[in-house]
């Protein structure tokens, strides 16, 4: 049993912390105040971060990229989060895919793909998979219900697979330069049998982005509507077997625990932004003479939040040594439910802190509330629990 | 004896309103420049016509042209608005409220006939109470079952022959960038003073809050009184109700049935949305209403908003009905600051779920749920917030006589 | 007219029972043998007093002898009751719920008649609803929205000449210790029909369920009925209610209002159990009270106590009052389960904050607490439980009409 | 970051369950039904655990016990909870005391009180500090109410000191053979700075035990009444310097933090208990024909219940941790407190399961909920939550 860190991990955490607070935290507000949604993200915050290797950080050394492990990757991500939980979703959205590139890719696809990536500070990635008609069903694919699921349709024209549907709610659908795309290949079968994973450059003919969507928080996270029309996409772009994307194997590596594990370390950054909100306001703002801090009401609130937060955060690193010791178990999915709870929990006892007549709301503690309801439909609405519990009953 | 049913005149008002949502608010209440919360417009022309409707003028008398509504009327009303658009609901309840207060009670006969042709006859005018000042601690925080020093105003009012000269500021003011007509408190040699400043009184000027992200509902402003001058008539002394009991608040909502009803308004129609859509969308091959998951989480919020509207309309009867309490119908506790901690925190809890039956599209700027949740929101951490409530509800369950 | 004043009646029944608790029950409830979870004696002369005092028969008309009690009264009644002993409170509710809907509604004038007289003279004729049977699976799982597959009672019935012959058994009915008069459930060719079966009719049999740590409140046993034979005359045609509407769970009043106002009684008494310790109990120098922590929990508690009772009298007053969801006034749900759910899992809570309250001593047998948090558990546990209840009113909500 | 156990963990890890299995978990539920109080403990159950070990578990091996780490205490503690949490803490009493026997008895106390400890299988440790009127002013000393916490008199007369008064709410306070007791040895000052700590034998001329208490949960538990008329007490039993009990200096490895992560661990012994008959009923029983488990409302709870109690055993293993390192932070009492609301709520999902029309509640599953409520005024009052929020609150 050990929870200290190595001296390679403290320093990722280091300099993340470093770049979360010089850079990030200084336009995280006004960025979240722009109201259109497509002006929200920073490039320049991009570079920045990227030349600091954010953005490529889980790509293999041997691979060009740094290689951090996943405890390293969850103190990273926390400590973005804690300035700015859309930034670093929108680095650590690279990660997920980057995790996939590693592990299912054929060495033609990382050269084709990987080096573009590794070689520009804009390239991000993208994964599309939920549709007007195909969302919680992906999640939790219904076994009496065949039709459920993808339905943006893959037909094989030669050498060529061609596209036709559309794709919505689709994060960095507006800016990635590449994405993960589930298609399906077969509609004669449920989706889980039939759906096919391509790689699509954005330059791919056919392919156009839709609407930007204007979210209420997570605003510098781009998502984006995608459009097919006879989109071309070359067989070579296909990864794994066909009708094999949903038909996991043993020992799966792919990011799909990751994701898990990225929500979770992500809504503890934004537990400790709150933390470090509360108690500065609670030393700084006085009632009647007294500081807040002399409270038992405000007190309670203070310590109800450590709390939480620290036990999400002895979860998210027990998940994080788990994935390095490739020991997969519940947890990670237990630990993302988890986080939605506590995130919004601890977000809201933050702005009980804050409350007072004659004041507005701190913005800064608007944000963090708003942002947190994102975990509500990501990690922790019912489906996501049903899957988790689900896990968790079939290995009882 | 007792009675849950609604007289013919409310439930004919309920559904008047119910129908002019319908077809005139809910339309414009859902375009996306409404949700969007950093500037969305005022749709004054909504609440003229709401106005129009008799709403504005709600709880006068029928003698003085208006509708006689009780508290329990007002909170029938405050609901169906606020289904549709809260902003509307703010502004016209807090005139209704205030209207109420002041030509009902608070008004000398000379005052009411100076003032009231023109608040019946003009659909633009707008009551504020301009009582909070910047600064001021009106939370409860350490002095909870302490004795606690008297305040005054830091506004001042000095008699000056026939005139009151008023200077101070007042800050963050329901109604102010509408009103036409504000009570400014004020300190004066007799202590705390209650003026009716028109808003054309010299040396009153209103600024509008910046909305910066919205966390005000209907209009707000600051009001500053540089030696604003009215005449001594306008004194108001409050006929049978007391001028220190007026609101240390920037609205006279923030702890009635009414401000709640708003509240349970927005829920509702969350919940409403919610319950539309579960069983509408398909997923594992039937609606999602039929998923235990979805149909426990609106049995839910189905239960909290019908707990709360018990808790608002008990309040709302109490508030009309002294004697209950005294014959024991009633427990003599203060039924207004449950319903407020009711609402505040169970209508909050009901809008997040409710959104989150809608995956992805509970979060988009442009559909009405992140909106719901962000009023609800606002509703919760409005004025002290309910920690403050329930402190000030433990101190009357206790017997605590603030000094 | 929306009313919440209780008639004289109801105020002097309630104020009648209040004192009969302090004077005669509350000194009995709190002696350490009946806070004891595992046998605790049923105190038979308490319920006889309370019997006189008309508590038994109170749902009765008047011109039977009864008190004409409508459902709020039953409920005001059960609270007072059960703020004293929830034992008592359970045998004699069952009693009158039952007795209300037999000799109310569900009789024959001949069979009124025949049981009436005894019924209303013999202070220990009490009632039993003998409905559920072993391995009944009443809960609604995975039916949920689904088409339910009629079931019959494995208790038969089989007509005899003029006889009735039933064979089967049921398990854990309230009362049927003490009970006179068993209603039964039986499949006959005619499908379920219900019998009136006296304790003393040939082939009966009741074995009394132990207490095993307390899983029920009052009376229960379980009733076996080897061809016992009853009348033709006893089949019980309902009059002018469905025979098939009688519960299938061990207790008329699992989901009744008259059953969660038992519970609101239980919890209202860890309330003023813990106020009033809460002014005595000085820590810190001062009575803990007026410390935050404790004034917000108090807070919390009273708050939920309102909530639960405003949701409990609503179901009760949509009982007798059905014109009330005919004209809108009361939303057309089921308020029954609304209160069940909100009683179930508020009340639950109420009593541990309030136990809470008391440090260790919140956990002692010989005190009173921990039984209030045992009862109140009991009450959220009964029957399917409170998730079942939930989904119940989600059906309802999506106006899924079960087949 | 690791979070794997090394052998000698897992041994003890192993013994414990292997005993709570065999010894503990078949006597539980008879031993929980019993209702006279002071009968419900089973001494051969505690020879035969001390034998294993169990009792002296912590006691140091140069001083003649096992020496086990924090961390292999808290999996022994969580071990035998799970069987029954009383019959845990019985012996991790024993564990609290003899931590502060180590930490701060001299030679001849050791001599005098610990070979008897150790050689005698009966012979378990009290602590005396609550009474009537001194509950929780103990354990959140108010700095205005100098008349407040322990009253109990002690009086110095040649070489003994004289008590006078009453302790309530003892745990062991009828069973124990040696006592740990705050007595009030100044009264002119706040208790904090008028305290004493004095050994006392069962046998001390003038004490004798008073009440045992009843209680509704941790029954196998023994709870006493401890009355002093005139009772001498050698100096040579005394602990510290006079009235120095309280005030605690730099670095201080007393037993008070070891609490704090006893009270987490057991209960997380309860929640694994919870969670093992839940998985195990909704496997078994029907309803309508399906399995429980089938019900999406039963998955919820489940995936709940799991969720939190692997949340409470990563923070209670990095609280261990902690310990280990004698790195102590406000983590000890924040996972005491969370211990609170975890167990509390996951055994009432536990009875929610078990939930059915036509059967009594499992009288297993009830026990676990008595028990549980135990926290309430143990770990997660508002006066033991204060107490944390405060140092949280303090170390910002």
């Amino acid at each position: 049993m050990d929870f200290s860190l190595n001296e390679e991990q403290i320093a990722w955490q280091m300099k993340a912390r470093k770049f979360a607070e010089e850079e990030i935290r200084p336009v995280s507000l006004a960025r979240d105040a722009i109201a259109e949604p497509a002006d929200t993200i920073d490039w320049e915050l991009i570079k920045k971060g990227s030349q600091l290797g954010f953005r490529t950080s889980v790509v293999s050394k041997e691979q060009g990229g740094h290689g951090i492990d996943y405890v390293t990757q969850a103190l990273v991500m926390t400590e973005l989060a804690r300035a700015d939980s859309a930034v670093s979703k929108t680095f650590s959205q690279c990660w997920k895919w980057s995790h996939l590139i590693a592990a299912v890719c054929n060495e033609d696809q990382k050269e084709r793909f990987l080096k573009p990536f590794l070689a520009d500070d804009t390239f991000v990635l993208g994964f599309g998979q939920t549709e007007a008609n195909s969302g919680s069903d992906n999640r939790l694919p219904p076994p009496d219900a065949p039709n459920a699921g993808v339905r943006l349709r893959a037909e094989l024209d030669g050498d060529h697979w061609v596209l036709n549907g559309e794709k919505q709610f689709i994060a960095h659908g507006n800016i990635a330069k590449l994405f993960f795309l589930y298609v399906r290949t077969d509609f004669s079968v449920p989706f889980t049998d039939g759906t096919t994973v391509l790689l699509i450059p954005n330059d791919t003919p056919g392919f156009s982005v839709g609407k930007v969507y204007n979210k209420s928080g997570w605003r510098f996270y781009q998502n984006g509507e995608m459009v097919f029309k006879d989109a071309r996409v070359p067989v070579a772009n296909q990864i794994g077997e066909t009708n094999g994307a949903l038909r996991k194997g043993e020992g799966d590596q792919s990011g799909d625990m990751f994701g898990d594990l990225e929500l979770a370390a992500n809504a503890l950054g934004i537990c400790d932004a709150a933390c470090e909100q509360a108690l500065t306001v609670i030393k700084i703002r006085q009632l009647r003479g007294e500081r807040l801090s002399a409270q038992q009401l405000v007190q309670l609130k203070i310590g109800r939040m450590n709390m939480l937060t620290e036990a999400l955060r002895s979860y998210v690193m027990r998940v994080a040594w788990e994935h390095d010791q490739k020991a997969h178990s519940n947890n990670a999915g237990l630990a993302m439910n988890l986080a939605t709870d506590t995130v919004q929990e601890v977000t809201e006892l933050n702005m009980d802190i804050h409350d007072g007549a004659g004041r507005a709301m701190e913005r800064a503690a608007d944000k963090l509330a708003r942002d947190a309801f994102i975990w509500s439909h990501l990690a922790g609405d019912t489906v996501q629990r049903l899957k988790v519990a689900g896990r968790v009953i079939r290995a009882a | 004896m007792y009675n849950l049913q609604l007289s013919e005149e409310q439930l004919a008002i309920r559904d008047t309103v119910r129908d002019f949502v319908a077809s005139e608010i809910t339309p414009i209440a859902v375009q996306p420049a409404r949700l969007e919360p950093f500037d969305p417009p005022l749709p004054v022309e909504l609440i003229a016509a709401a106005g129009e409707l008799g709403l504005r003028c709600l709880a006068l008398d029928e003698s003085d042209g208006g509708a006689g509504a009780d508290t329990l009327t007002r909170c029938l009303v405050a609901e169906e608005l606020a289904a549709g658009d809260v902003d509307v609901t703010a502004v016209l309840t807090e005139t209704a409220v205030l209207g109420g207060l002041l030509f009902g009670q608070m008004m000398s006969a000379d005052q009411r006939a100076q003032y009231l042709p023109a608040f019946v006859d003009d659909s633009a005018y707008h009551l504020a109470m301009a009582a909070q000042e910047p600064d001021a601690e009106p939370g409860l925080g350490t002095a909870y079952h302490r004795p606690r020093e008297a305040s005054l105003p830091t506004t001042t009012a000095v008699a000056d022959g026939d005139e009151w000269v008023i200077t101070g500021s007042k800050t963050r003011i329901a109604n102010a960038p509408v009103a036409k007509m504000f009570v400014v408190t004020a300190a004066s040699d007799a202590g705390t003073i209650a003026l009716l400043v028109p808003r054309d009184a010299p040396g009153l000027k209103v600024s509008e809050t910046p909305r910066d992200g919205g966390w005000y509902h209907g209009a707000m402003g600051d009001v500053t009184l540089q030696e604003c001058r009215v005449p001594v008539a306008n004194l108001l002394t409050g006929g049978n109700r007391d001028v220190s009991s007026l609101a240390d608040q920037g609205s006279v909502l923030a702890a009635t049935p009414e401000g709640q009803a708003i509240n349970l308004g927005v829920a509702r129609a969350a919940f409403d949305a919610a319950l539309d859509y579960a069983k509408l969308r398909i997923q594992g091959g039937r609606p999602i209403v039929e998923h235990q998951s979805i149909g426990n989480m609106l049995a839910n919020i189905a239960g909290s908003l019908e707990l709360v509207r018990g808790a608002v309309w008990r309040a709302a009867w109490d508030a009309d009905n002294p004697q209950a309490r005294a014959d024991g119908s009633l427990a003599d506790i203060p039924h207004a600051l449950i319903s407020q901690v009711a609402a505040a925190d169970m209508l909050y809890r009901a809008a997040k779920d409710a959104a989150e039956c809608f995956g992805a599209m509970g979060v988009m700027r442009d559909m009405p749920m992140q909106k719901y949740i962000h009023d609800t929101r606002l509703f919760r951490h409005s004025g002290n917030g309910a920690s403050d409530a329930r402190l000030r509800l433990a101190e009357a369950l206790a017997g605590h006589e603030p000094r």
